[in-house]
């Protein structure tokens, strides 16, 4: 709580049947509150089904600066019984309950503030039923100070198309919410947010939506992917908006001629991207392997989803990362990348198309659902600071004859692009000598074998003098170890951790494989206690680590579909703090 | 540029590679590659501009054997990769080259969908209706009740009409060869590959190896020129035609012209001026950045 | 049998799961499921024979709203999965319910191969021509030119037309219906459900949600039964009919008698006796051992 | 060598152009050796090419007791100048080399015992050229001593369908060979083999083939595959003989639909199995999880061939453990099996069977290609001593509702078998409730997703438990761990290691996953050294131990695409023990 008693942050939640408009409800808030400068943090579940089920959006808003969508919720605003069912007991001791008197009756048992905020009623009064979750809108603008003009103009933009009726219907349904609060107003004062910090230029932008620039600003040229949630956004960003930069996109037939398609147009010279899920990662297995085998740069996003097999298509879960390190018959090196937050999608997509262009491998993006549709408001970046990294070219003028599969120190030869006279080669599934001609003896099996993985080795020993991602507080004994998108969650437990005197340092990993095994020995070796936060039943990092530089760790894990709170590992801190 | 590079220039139209075909003595697939590379000398296309790509298979090992900036993949899925490189890179001349279970077993689910996009390319299929890199298993153009290894009491399925699918998937151009008359196959290679779109030539290919029933002397007594009177823009004559299954005949059943869709592709990218440097693109991300603000 | 069970199967006929549609308010596939169901009690099969196969889709969850021994697989897959459960226990009426996604693009290497060998099954397609799942892309059956998520410039590629695959596979009966007329689409069913063969119907399922072109006005302005002088046995007048454009054809239009696979694969176990016990099973080891010895 | 100065056992190998006939000359003396009651052990390589490129056979014949193709080579068939320069070195220091002057000319600086066998010039002299490799047959039959007539009876049954003429050339090829032996034999002597021990009935199979009778043994009743090498033989073998035990086998459009069919055909009852390789077992994945998330029994062959992609398709390594144990995205409980030997694999596919019916999972059987092709004359199994397992079906009878997905102590329910009224049921790829409907709630999630993994604890438990695949020697201080395959070779080096004073034991566990963590720890912890034995780059075993068991053994690797020589497994036992 910041001094005058408000909060300084407020987490909402507005929970419905899915079809109810509870998302474009949250949405309209979030732009709103960016783009007035506060930061926002949001995240969002739907059922897989397209109407009906459980549909719940959250965000977290506040003037100063937050890392994550917050733990307990200070606001639920129910549509419906089921979500008054599910989401009530998330309610921090002092949150409190808004619910739709028509649909939803609190229990008894209820100990927390209710409000009735009659969405229905409000809504039919300004013309349609539908218009629900606008008075939700409204009622929330107010109670949070969220400025009202900016829900309007967004209403406007979004129902103009749609006829002036519904616009005006939606507007009148927003006012309504707007006054209905105000009776409230004043016993609700602690949730309005003050004044936002700084004024630097921010970008509201999804994990998926900032994949997508990154891939614009590496210089991607072709994209290729089949539709699945929750990594198909990427695609569709990309569709509309690759196009102005001279790329194309297109959707196939699976994800199978998808990375199919993707191989055969960076053999031709492009920077390529496709964007999937598990069961179409799980497809692409194959041409991964080849496209380790034939030393060709291809970037795959795996936006990971709750598994196995369809599993909870609209749930996230870092089960992946087993996979995408270990996944593939025979040995074929590749490059695992996972951004942390938002604005980490884009600088990691970046890196992710530079180091296929360096190292001639696929590089795998591991995002998931929940930093797919998180959205968050973030500092824009800054386009002058990347460097992008081409792949390199023989020297077409040599007058050597072209050996596509030399064998060198480092692994790597010039890739020559199609066009260029004298450089023809073939890209080769099978074993290969230099040339790229089929070979099977021992030797050159061997000799290759130790080619392609010594570019592994290259990197890993270029991570080893890298720190960037290693959050070390002087003092402390405990260590976190995480990747991906528990970054918010880990990095304010630690906070909280802080301000009640537990000193613990953080160590998030963006490149997953391969690993800079003396610099984590060494960060490892100066702590008592090393966590492994990951959300997966196995603890798969954790065992990576037990792998590749022996070290057991404490793991904490979670395997419900839903993200970790900054209070579940809090809570592990304390325990392992004793 | 040097003199070294002059030379190779110069002697670009030798297609041969320095990889020797290992095809089995008596293999229909040699009588294709003297076709083909009778083709492209016909068509003077320089080895830097020619791409052939491949699955797995004795006829996908064909891109080893020719010069060029070639791909040889993986089992099924040559069209799709053969695609990408299309979109990529327009210029290249790309033809797909490999086998009947290549295309039709493990691969049958691209082919609708690269014939309706309608590419630049030349697909030739080479037909043994037979599996034989694997030694001799049924394969989706295998005549019913054949015996192969793994169908030992005879193949229990009536097999796939590679013409009629071509031709039901829309593909513009559609013609059906044979390994033995290379004067007719390298013709029909020439045509292909200046028809603009997606040309599929199914080559029947015998195995003397491993099939014994669709061999050379089956395939010579029912090999029959399509008549000249058939007109090749007429889709259901071109149905009739390719249901007849007592003849073989070879040449061109069907052939239309539609946009491609590379073309397609590219009109979607000049909407845009499609002039971009590295400023530009910043300057086009910049205003990108404005909408999400 | 105890009383209970004697209870369930009296109430057998009752084909509603406790699991209620989540399909969107006018969804077309409504009107299948009711006609399916319908079709069911026609035929009186009993929900203990009945097994129903889907991938993934709206409309491949199907199987979770009717009682059977039924499987939601994974994208794309339910034929080959439904296969296995016919060669398994032929005694099951399989059912495969799947979407155009489904079936044409990802599962699209699979029909083929299950359609030649004509096992004896029912497939209905509910074709909505567009991903309604995964919230509106293209799919193999969206008109040209139609703007969706992923084709905001108008998707390149003509739509796949599945009555001419179907034909051009061999498919042993091929019919269309339209999910608005319950009727027609029950007797369609029933008839497919007696075919002994593999019997397909492409329903025409609109999708209100993300199909703005191909909606329940613009379908019902082009409908039209195929006239009933229309000879179901010839299929290159089939052919033809499924070539024209403006109307969208119901009914069936093509339909022939042939050995079920199902049927042939007994042919083969039964030239050694079928009858085998643990005994017999045990000697005829011992008796292939010899033949390695 | 045996105490008359003959040898104990004989390693021969003849190489030649593929197409010449190598095979099935090797094959003939196989089979007659082994139905003297010899103990035979085979191992090939072909290059993938149909004809053309360097073809080897290698067999190894003794009468006594042997466990491996052997080392180094006492006898070197060259049928041209291409088997001569690659296989020569490795002839031991008194093997000798026979050689077809018309084809090859040893080098001069080549210092064994060489001997012109002019296989053309004779096989010509019988009236076709054909016949070399007949020739060589005879011509080893003499020197070896392997009975003639078992030989000729061979031929004539290979022979009789191709005519009377071909017969009787290759009858009159053999024979000059064998008399063409005559001058050399009194020189060779050593070679002739004494008369074998025992007289137990034996079979002579590959790996493949006792992989067919193992499924047909265990009741499997549908096999659908799709061909590759070097899988095929399985699904050939199943095709023919199958159905002769009311089995139905078909070979579908790939990978994908084979396993799909096999899913199907598991729901609707019958015991089912796939064989394949690397690039088709990529390709299983997503179908593998699915398996996995609707617990039914599927058996999967992955017969590993050396990789990455389409790799060396004819070549061996054992680098698919990663894959069957790691492989797929969410998290998939499967169990992996690795036969050992020839006659391992006919029992290990048994228990495939029944721990796929029993558990209710994928069970991945690994193979690899030179398990497939070895011959080994072997013990006929027992079927008596076999037990087969059938999955647990509901009580019929039982008037409560359904529940095929029920939350037990051991993860199992059992499994309705279609037809049963009342019993139906949904095989969901989605997460779901007891009753297999949709439902991601996190509760169920994770409850759902501890009860699949909880069978394999299980397993594992049952598995700390067994000692069969422990090979204990009282007072040794050096363990070598090793898995699949490498058992023949291991086994003779810690033979070779005991003749030489140093004590080795040996643990070659048969289920890879799970593993029964204790009893592995408390194995290693009785070691001063443990070496890991495997046939990859990355140390696959090895490092899945460092995760499992906390334990970093030291790596024996090899990744050349042929097998290990025991020699080479000896090598690094002296360099341990030092
Ligand atoms: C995924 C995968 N499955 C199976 C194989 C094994 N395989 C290699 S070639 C081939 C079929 C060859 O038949 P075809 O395409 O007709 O070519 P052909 O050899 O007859 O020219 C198969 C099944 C493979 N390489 N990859
Ligand atoms: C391997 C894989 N790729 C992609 C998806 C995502 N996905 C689910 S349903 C679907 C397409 C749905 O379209 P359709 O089959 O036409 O069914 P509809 O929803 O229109 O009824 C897709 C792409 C998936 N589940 N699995
Ligand atoms: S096996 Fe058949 S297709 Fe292959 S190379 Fe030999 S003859 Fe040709
Ligand atoms: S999205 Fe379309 S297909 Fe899916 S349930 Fe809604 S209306 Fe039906
Ligand atoms: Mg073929
Ligand atoms: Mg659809």
């Amino acid at each position: 709580m910041s001094e005058n008693g408000n909060l300084k942050d407020v987490v909402v939640r507005i929970g419905g049947e899915g079809g109810e408009g509870v998302m474009s409800a949250g949405e309209i808030l979030t732009y709103s509150a960016a783009r007035s400068s506060y930061r926002v943090f949001t995240f969002r579940t739907f059922p897989a089904e397209i109407k009906g089920g459980l549909a719940m959006y959250q965000f977290r808003v506040s003037p100063y600066d937050i890392f994550s969508m917050g733990d307990k919720l200070h606001i639920l605003m129910a549509f419906n019984q089921e979500a008054f069912d599910n989401y009530s007991s998330a309610l921090a001791e002092d949150g409190v309950l808004f619910y739709d008197p028509a649909e939803c009756k609190p229990l008894d048992n209820f100990t927390r503030k209710k409000y009735e905020v009659p969405l229905k009623e409000l809504a039919m009064a300004s013309g349609t039923h539908l218009a629900k979750n606008m008075v939700a809108t409204g009622f929330l603008s107010a109670v949070l100070g969220i400025p009202i003009e900016e829900s309007e103009k967004q209403i406007a933009d979004k129902f103009r198309r749609k006829g002036e009726k519904l616009l005006q219907q939606n507007l009148n349904a927003f006012r309504s919410g707007v006054e209905y609060a105000q009776k409230y107003l004043d016993e609700l004062k602690r949730f309005r947010l003050g004044k936002p910090e700084g004024k630097d230029k921010r970008v509201i932008l999804s994990g998926n939506q900032a994949i997508g620039f990154g891939a614009i600003a590496a210089g991607c040229k072709v994209a290729v992917g089949y539709p699945i949630t929750p990594a198909s956004p990427i695609l569709e960003f990309l569709a509309r908006h690759l196009p102005k930069f001279g790329g194309k996109v297109i959707q196939n037939e699976d994800e199978i001629s998808a990375l199919a398609t993707c191989v055969g147009a960076s053999y031709a010279g492009a920077k390529v991207l496709t964007p999937t899920s598990g069961p179409g990662l799980a497809l692409m297995t194959e041409l991964i392997t080849y496209a380790s085998m034939a030393e060709l740069p291809v970037v795959i996003v795996d936006v990971q989803r709750a598994g196995p097999s369809t599993g909870m298509p609209s749930k996230t879960e870092q089960t992946d990362l087993y996979h995408v390190v270990f996944g593939g018959p025979g040995e074929a090196p590749r490059i695992v990348v996972a951004p942390a937050h938002v604005s980490d999608c884009f600088y990691q997509t970046v890196k992710a198309f530079n180091l296929a262009e360096e190292y001639q491998m696929p590089v795998i993006i591991l995002s998931d659902q929940v930093l797919a549709y998180q959205t968050e408001a973030i500092p824009k970046p800054n386009l002058e600071s990347i460097e992008v990294v081409n792949r390199l070219e023989p020297d077409y003028e040599s007058q050597n004859s072209y050996l596509r599969y030399k064998i060198t120190e480092t692994g790597l030869a010039p890739i020559a692009v199609p066009g260029h006279p004298g450089f023809e080669y073939i890209a080769p599934g099978l074993e290969h000598n230099e040339r790229g001609a089929p070979n099977y003896t021992p030797k050159v099996h061997t000799e290759m074998q130790k080619k392609r993985f010594r570019k592994l080795d290259v990197l890993a020993e270029k991570l080893e003098n890298e720190n960037d991602d290693y959050y070390e507080v002087k003092g402390a004994k405990i260590l976190i170890v995480a990747w991906g998108s528990t970054y918010g969650a880990v990095r304010e437990a630690i906070e909280k951790a802080e301000m009640n005197g537990i000193k613990v340092s953080h160590y998030h990993p963006r490149i997953l494989n391969p690993l800079p095994k003396r610099k984590i020995r060494n960060i490892i070796g100066n702590y008592e206690k090393v966590i492994v936060v990951e959300q997966n039943y196995n603890g798969q990092f954790a065992n990576i680590l037990r792998t590749f530089v022996d070290y057991n760790p404490i793991k904490l894990n979670n395997y419900g579909g839903i993200p970790f709170t900054s209070e579940e590992i809090y809570n592990k801190i304390i325990e392992v703090a004793k | 540029m040097s003199e070294a590079i002059e030379k190779i220039k110069q002697a670009k139209l030798e297609y041969k590679s320095d990889v020797k075909p290992t095809w089995c003595p008596g293999c229909g697939d040699y009588g294709v590659l003297a076709s083909f590379i009778k083709a492209l000398g016909e068509l003077k296309i320089p080895t830097h501009k020619l791409s052939i790509v491949s699955g797995i298979g004795c006829s996908s090992r064909f891109p080893h054997f020719v010069k060029g900036y070639n791909l040889h993949t993986v089992h099924g899925r040559a069209l799709p990769v053969a695609l990408g490189v299309k979109i990529a890179n327009p210029e290249l001349e790309v033809f797909v080259i490999g086998g009947d279970g290549d295309g039709f077993a493990i691969g049958g689910g691209h082919i609708p969908h690269v014939a309706r996009r309608n590419p630049d390319m030349v697909y030739i299929i080479l037909d043994n209706a037979i599996y034989g890199l694997t030694k001799g298993q049924v394969s989706p153009t295998s005549t019913l009740t054949m015996t192969t290894t793994t169908t030992p009491y005879g193949a229990l399925e009536p097999p796939l009409n590679p013409i009629m699918l071509l031709l039901a998937y829309g593909a513009s151009f559609v013609a059906r060869g044979f390994s033995s008359n290379t004067k007719q196959l390298t013709q029909l290679i020439v045509e292909a590959t200046r028809h603009r779109g997606f040309a599929v030539i199914q080559v029947i290919s015998p195995c003397p190896t491993f099939n014994m029933e669709i061999t050379f002397d089956f395939v010579r007594e029912r090999v029959v020129e399509i008549p000249p009177k058939h007109d090749p823009t007429n889709k259901l004559k071109a149905f009739e035609l390719a249901m007849v299954q007592d003849k073989i005949y070879t040449g061109i059943f069907y052939r239309e012209e539609r946009p491609t869709f590379e073309g397609n592709l590219d009109k979607i990218v000049s909407k845009f001026d499609g002039n971009i440097d590295e400023l530009s693109k910043k300057e086009r991300l910049e205003k990108l950045f404005e909408q999400f603000a």
